[in-house]
């Protein structure tokens, strides 16, 4: 007997994909986990552009995350130009991107996560039996959003910043008014931290290698070598030459793997397994006063690392807002030369990699940009085939749910994974 | 409107700043030009140190730039920022139709170094506004003018053309004109009495008057602008099917910044936002005439031409404005000039038109 | 009151526009009870079934699957309003319009046989009637909300700015940057509605709500080859997330 | 609250009832607030939906006692269109009345020739309704109305009153008629020439699209009006009705003060050229 789990429509993930399950014989028998988002070409385009353009035409790769677009095409820019970013204008790129972190983790907890673990299609049914939380959660996303706003002009797409900076100074008299909603983002960060660690958490057991940035002194955001549970510790530039990409044929993005090493995860559980030590001791109280610590290897509780990440965040920039400096100069300029140039930053669903060749005018030749999403996308089969037992005992609608879940785990956002001018490298290598 | 009260008075340049000091210690928000950003902006200043000094503005048309120097004109606000300001929320209605106007502070601002133009500016928006609009009205009556006489006009100033400078002659508190380490002083009103009564000042000697004539009338032939004004209004109105302003639109991008940055410019939009709660708030807004949606109506549009439109603003500066207020719109500022990001000439419009024949 | 039926849809895109809906967290619970999204992949599990009374639809046309659903969503909602300048100009995908797409398909794909796409990005409105339109990359939550909210009062067609970013720049109290600094900034030629962002950051306006109404880019084009700006990059100006636009292409043909 | 905030601050009216004029025209009778003066032939109020917006509509009608005034809107615009979701006992915002009206009094014991085109007829009926009043006040009266259909045709209920005024005449036509139309067809502006009445003794009033008062007035001065006995009601962008927003203006004429109603003499240097 087979059964066939189809979803044509993955809801609650940020764009366009669909999932297929066959089960035979009480075993998982095929996963594709597709992706029919339409191509867009990034980095074909990007060829010929400006590099001071390239943040901006990047964001736009996501809306959920463009900070991470604009800080990984910044920095790999600004190694070629040789442009070093004084600490004050690296802190507001930090308070910034924290920003986001809490913008896109609130997100995804509250209204594409949390409703799977209670039961409910979306956060606007789960916000009747919930309203206090999903209020707060609201809240707290807002002011989130409202640090992007204050920084950036606007959470989606912002405009001041750019590779060396940003295009003006902000002035603490900006900055510090965030300071008057930090008391309750505070609150509401821990409580929903609280009240995620009390979810009920499917049981998921996989021996994966978790890859992340690995902080120096701090949680990593912006920079980092690349480290894994398993012993990897590489520099960012060389994480490329490691890679191993695959395709599937019925999905339009790649697929990656760790050369000698298999299929690896990126994102807030690797992260927070990698970097336990540099979360806030408050973050770790709360999570260990549950019963919880480090590391995770379900990835159901991903969600976890996401609201301890959260919290982290808002502590962490009631700090960098409170002793703010500003920067001398917004940005550094740099020399335009030819030269090529690769950064890693830790996007809110895991690493995001760019690297840039551009000539002696400063105009891109070539690009490359590996998402998150297209580094765990096998991971994510992965699980289903792991789930197989209990799939095959669900009927087809719990089935059907708990396969949902297991891919919005990993936060998805098929927008980005559609990038995938890596498989140029891959077969025609250049010298 | 009043006139000198004193004559000429003769003190130090320093005595400014104790000039400043008073203002401040009886309580008016003293606004003034202090440089931000490469730029003189009108704020709000608590020190004399903020004021801006050792700068000088270069203005040309579409061009703007500060450099060092010792006498400095203006940037590209005027006192309409804060007389009429560019937002202003007329009234909010409650989802069951309770209107309420807000409450709005009013306070007592002094105007620091004003130069004769924005004077005038502020002299035209009187006709306009006093006895209809409150908020500025009440706004107007708290008010001190403390007006610095232009020694040096600017590249696109044309105020001697407009009869509004380079000297102001009346509607100030007090006029002052710097004359290296001297300081001309004329009071125009009581409270400018008193406020000369705080400096030290000797009646004016013939030595300093004589250069104080001389600086004016040095000063006064720069800001021209290659017309006259009698007759202007009729001059213009007889042509006003020149083809010249179809001609100078070739230039316009229709973006109404000379409309924004002009002193005197106060036609208003209003917006209407209704909010999630059910009430609703309905907003004043600045407007331009250059702006497409100005003369649109449902189904229509009164000037679809941006030559049409552009038209109307000279027009409206030069001769509807004196038949609408007895005063002409345009005070010579300049700003419309050197702020069109492609640099349009008023002057040079005018003048074409005056040259042309009646569709010339 | 009868609950407006709305559905968000995406197409080619980034997912940004839609995601405004969500980052309205002081309304959005509010907003549901007075509209209700009947479908919204991003948010909901639940899909209700069509007629629906407004679709809001994201994103550029640029596949042939695309095409079709377009044309389903057409039929099945009463208005249809584009979110965003991919929905409204073609967006940021409309950059392969300017290339050979079947180079690109190369450039991109190691099996670009696999790879359907349509030979142009283009926005909703050149296959279906777009009843309505909202600018913007992305485009401004506010103005969403203050779509919506008007739409409920019956009021058709929602007013929003039209008239140039400039007059809200100045509004906001913003020195121009193209005559203090010689920056070059499409703010002259753009559709307001954004607050004037860019000028308000420092930077010149890159134009992401497209052209205004009755804009003139040639006259700024011309201004910019006065102040000596590279055509290079004069091109590269007009040619960003509104490059499709019709008024800005005319621009971008000139130094092609 | 200062004159200002009183002069663009609306009033709370309430909708007394609401008449379907034609597909897409429909009569709202409110009743004044309190305090507010009675318009008179030819004035306009400002009329706001909550959270809409305002829109300048001419008094179509009015009742003395009971203090209703009728306010025909046609629905083209944004604003104008939510006005067809108002009904009876809905509440709007009313300011007014505005500008100077039709000069009856200039009039007085003269012929009168209304010409007016499309929407142009509301503002014109409470000239019709005065005379109608005080028939021994005035001479002829001829009603000059022009409608692009049949079907839009406005008040054709009461084209029966207005012929039986003594003395009056009352000529319709419509540029594209539809089955079963007898009457006239062709731009009203055909209608002038054919109008018999010793212009030194009349006086002309003239309200419709921009377009159509231009035609009219050529016709008139033709038939040997002079300008000063010609009346013109214009129409422009209008915000506060009261001479500040400056929308309005034509050439230096605030419409909304000035106006609406102008001599043409007094607007003639203006109204002939092209996107004043």
């Amino acid at each position: 007997m087979s059964k066939v789990i189809k979803v044509d429509y993955l809801a609650r993930v940020e764009g366009e994909g669909n999932l297929f399950v066959e089960l035979s014989d009480g075993r998982v028998s095929r996963v594709e986990v597709g992706i029919f988002e339409a191509p867009r070409f990034f980095e074909a385009f990007l060829r010929g552009r400006k590099y001071y353009e390239v943040p901006d035409i990047t964001a736009r790769i996501c809306g959920i995350c463009p900070i991470a677009y604009i800080m990984s095409s910044s920095r790999a820019l600004e190694k070629i130009l040789g442009a070093e970013v004084p600490e004050e204008v690296r802190k507001l790129r930090r308070i910034v991107y924290l920003g986001e972190w809490i913008e896109s983790h609130v997100l995804h907890i509250l209204m594409l996560h949390a409703p799977d673990f209670l039961g409910y299609e979306s956060v606007l049914s789960m916000a009747r039996d919930y309203p206090d939380i999903v209020r707060k959660g609201m809240k707290l996303k807002g002011w989130g959003n409202q640090v992007i706003s204050v920084v950036g002009g606007r959470s989606v797409h912002p405009v001041s910043c750019r590779v060396g900076g940003f295009h003006r100074i902000i002035r603490r008299d900006e900055l510090l008014p965030l300071l008057k909603g930090l008391g309750q983002a505070r609150d509401y960060a821990r409580e929903l931290l609280e009240w995620v660690l009390k979810l009920p958490m499917p049981d998921l057991k996989r021996d994966v290698e978790l890859v992340s940035l690995r902080g120096v002194g701090e949680y990593p955001i912006l920079e980092g070598r690349v480290v894994s549970n398993k012993g990897l510790n590489v520099p960012e530039d060389v994480f490329e030459n490691i890679l191993v990409v695959e395709q599937a044929k019925y999905s339009t993005s790649l697929r990656y793997a760790l050369k000698d090493r298999g299929h690896y995860v990126v994102g807030p559980l690797a992260r927070y397994n990698n970097n336990y030590d540099l979360l806030d001791p408050e973050v770790r109280g709360v999570v260990e006063s549950y019963g919880y610590g480090a590391p995770l290897h379900n990835s159901f509780q991903s969600i976890i690392a996401r609201a301890a990440e959260v919290y982290h965040a808002v502590l962490e920039l009631e700090e960098l807002i409170s002793n703010y400096r500003e920067p001398q100069q917004p940005y550094v300029e740099g020399v335009v030369r030819r030269g090529v140039g690769a950064a890693i930053t830790e996007a809110p669903r895991g690493m995001l990699y760019h690297r840039y060749e551009i000539n002696e005018r400063g105009y891109v030749i070539n690009a490359n940009i590996i998402p998150p999403t297209s580094q765990n996308l096998a991971s994510i089969e992965e699980d289903l085939l792991a789930l197989s037992d209990k799939l095959a005992t669900l009927n087809l609608e719990e089935a059907q749910w708990l396969a949902e879940q297991t891919i919005r785990n990993y936060d998805p956002c098929i927008s980005c994974a559609t990038h995938f001018l890596k498989i140029r490298y891959v077969t025609h290598p250049k010298p | 409107m009043w006139v000198s009260l004193t004559g000429l008075y003769v003190g130090r340049v320093d005595s400014l700043r104790v000039l400043f000091d008073e203002l401040r210690r009886s309580g008016y928000f003293v606004v003034g030009y202090r440089v931000v950003d490469g730029v003189l902006r009108l704020g709000e200043l608590s020190s004399f140190d903020e004021l801006a000094q050792g700068v000088e503005d270069v203005q040309g048309p579409g061009r703007y730039s500060l450099i060092s120097g010792s006498f400095y004109r203006h940037g590209p606000d005027s006192p309409k920022k804060f007389l009429y300001p560019p937002y202003l929320t007329l009234f909010k209605v409650s989802s069951g139709w309770d209107v309420v106007v807000p409450v709005r502070e009013v306070r007592r601002l002094a105007f620091f170094g004003l130069k004769p133009c924005d004077l005038a500016s502020i002299k035209v928006l009187d006709r306009v506004l006093l006895g209809v609009d409150d908020y500025y009205e009440s706004l107007r009556k708290n008010m001190v003018l403390i007006v610095e006489n232009c020694t040096t006009p600017g590249n696109t100033c044309f105020c001697s053309t407009m009869n509004t400078g380079p000297r102001a002659r009346d509607s100030f508190d007090l006029a002052y004109t710097r004359l290296g380490d001297k300081l001309v002083l004329e009071a125009g009103s009581v409270l400018g009495l008193k406020l000369l009564n705080v400096l030290e000042v000797e009646p004016i000697d013939d030595a300093t008057y004589e250069r104080f004539e001389a600086t004016m009338r040095n000063a006064s032939e720069k800001a021209r602008a290659g017309f006259e004004l009698n007759g202007l209004p009729e001059e213009l109105e007889l042509r006003i099917e020149s083809k010249v302003y179809e001609k100078v639109t070739e230039k316009c991008l229709g973006c109404a910044n000379c409309n924004m940055v002009c002193p005197t410019c106060f036609c208003f939009d209003v917006l209407d936002v209704p909010l999630i709660d059910g009430s609703a708030e309905r907003v004043r807004v600045w407007d331009g005439c250059l702006n497409f949606t100005y003369g649109q109506v449902a189904g229509g549009h009164f000037r679809p031409d941006l030559w049409a439109r552009y038209r109307h603003f000279v027009l409206h500066k030069f001769a509807y404005w004196v038949k609408q207020f007895g005063t002409f719109g345009c005070v010579g500022c300049g700003r419309c000039i050197t702020w069109c990001p492609t640099g349009i000439d008023l002057r040079e419009t005018v003048r074409s038109v005056l040259r042309g024949g009646k569709s010339g | 009151m009868r609950k407006l039926k709305v559905a968000v849809y995406k197409f080619s895109s980034c997912d940004g526009c839609q995601l405004q809906f969500l980052n309205l967290e002081d309304e959005l619970l509010q907003l549901s009870d007075l509209i209700e999204f009947a479908l919204f992949y991003e948010a909901r599990r639940f899909v209700g079934s069509g007629p629906y009374d407004v679709a809001f639809v994201e994103g550029s046309i640029s596949t042939p699957h695309e095409v079709e659903l377009i044309k389903k969503v057409r039929e099945e909602s009463k208005v249809l309003v584009a979110i965003g300048a991919c929905a409204t100009s073609g967006g940021i995908q409309a950059l392969r319009n300017w290339a050979d797409a079947e180079e690109y398909k190369r450039y991109v794909y190691p099996r670009p046989e696999w790879v359907e796409v349509l030979r142009y990005a283009e926005p909703p409105s050149k296959y279906v009637k777009v009843d309505y339109e909202i600018r913007g990359c992305p485009v401004s939550k506010d103005q969403l909300l203050s779509f919506v909210l008007q739409l409920l009062k019956g009021k058709t067609p929602p007013t929003l700015p039209v008239d140039s970013v400039c007059v809200e720049c100045k509004r906001r109290g913003n020195v121009c940057v193209l005559v203090a600094k010689g920056i070059p900034c499409l703010g002259p030629v753009t559709m307001g509605g954004c607050g004037a962002l860019c000028p308000s950051y420092g930077r010149g306006c890159y134009g992401c709500y497209g052209p205004m109404i009755d804009p003139k880019p040639d006259a700024l084009n011309a201004r910019f080859k006065e102040l000596n700006i590279k055509p290079k990059e004069i091109q590269l100006l007009f040619k960003q997330f509104t490059n499709w636009s019709k008024e800005f292409r005319k621009v971008v043909e000139e130094y092609e | 609250m200062g004159k200002y905030m009183t002069a663009l601050t609306p009033l709370k009216a309430t909708i007394t009832r609401v008449r379907t004029e034609s597909w897409n025209v429909r009569t709202y009778y409110v009743r004044l607030p309190e305090g507010v003066e009675l318009p008179k032939p030819g004035q306009f109020n400002m009329l706001y939906v909550h959270g809409v917006g305002e829109v300048p509509i001419s008094v179509s009608d009015l009742d003395v006692e009971s203090r209703v005034v009728a306010h025909t809107v046609r629905f083209v615009g944004s604003v104008t269109k939510t006005f067809e979701l108002l009904k009876e006992g809905d509440v709007i915002g009313f300011r007014g009345p505005y500008g100077i009206g039709w000069p009856m009094d200039v009039v007085t014991g003269k012929n009168i020739v209304l010409v007016a085109g499309g929407i142009g007829l509301p503002p014109l009926r409470p000239v019709i309704r005065e005379v109608a009043k005080n028939r021994g006040m005035y001479g002829k009266l001829i009603i000059l109305y022009g409608a692009r259909t049949p079907e839009d045709l406005m008040f054709s209920y009461e084209y029966g009153d207005y012929e039986s005024i003594p003395n009056t005449e009352f000529y319709v036509t419509v540029d594209r008629p539809s089955d079963g139309w007898r009457g006239n067809v062709g731009v009203v502006t055909n209608l002038i020439k054919h109008v018999d009445v010793n212009p030194s003794d009349s006086y002309a009033f003239v309200c419709g699209p921009e377009i159509m008062m231009r035609f009219a007035v050529q016709e008139l001065l033709k038939k040997g009006f002079k300008t000063n006995k010609i009346f013109l009601s214009l129409e422009r962008r209008m915000k506060c009705g009261v001479g500040l927003c400056g929308h309005c203006q034509m050439g230096p004429y605030f419409v909304c003060k000035h106006g609406p109603v102008f001599p043409l003499w007094f607007i003639s240097r203006y109204f002939w050229v092209d996107q004043i």
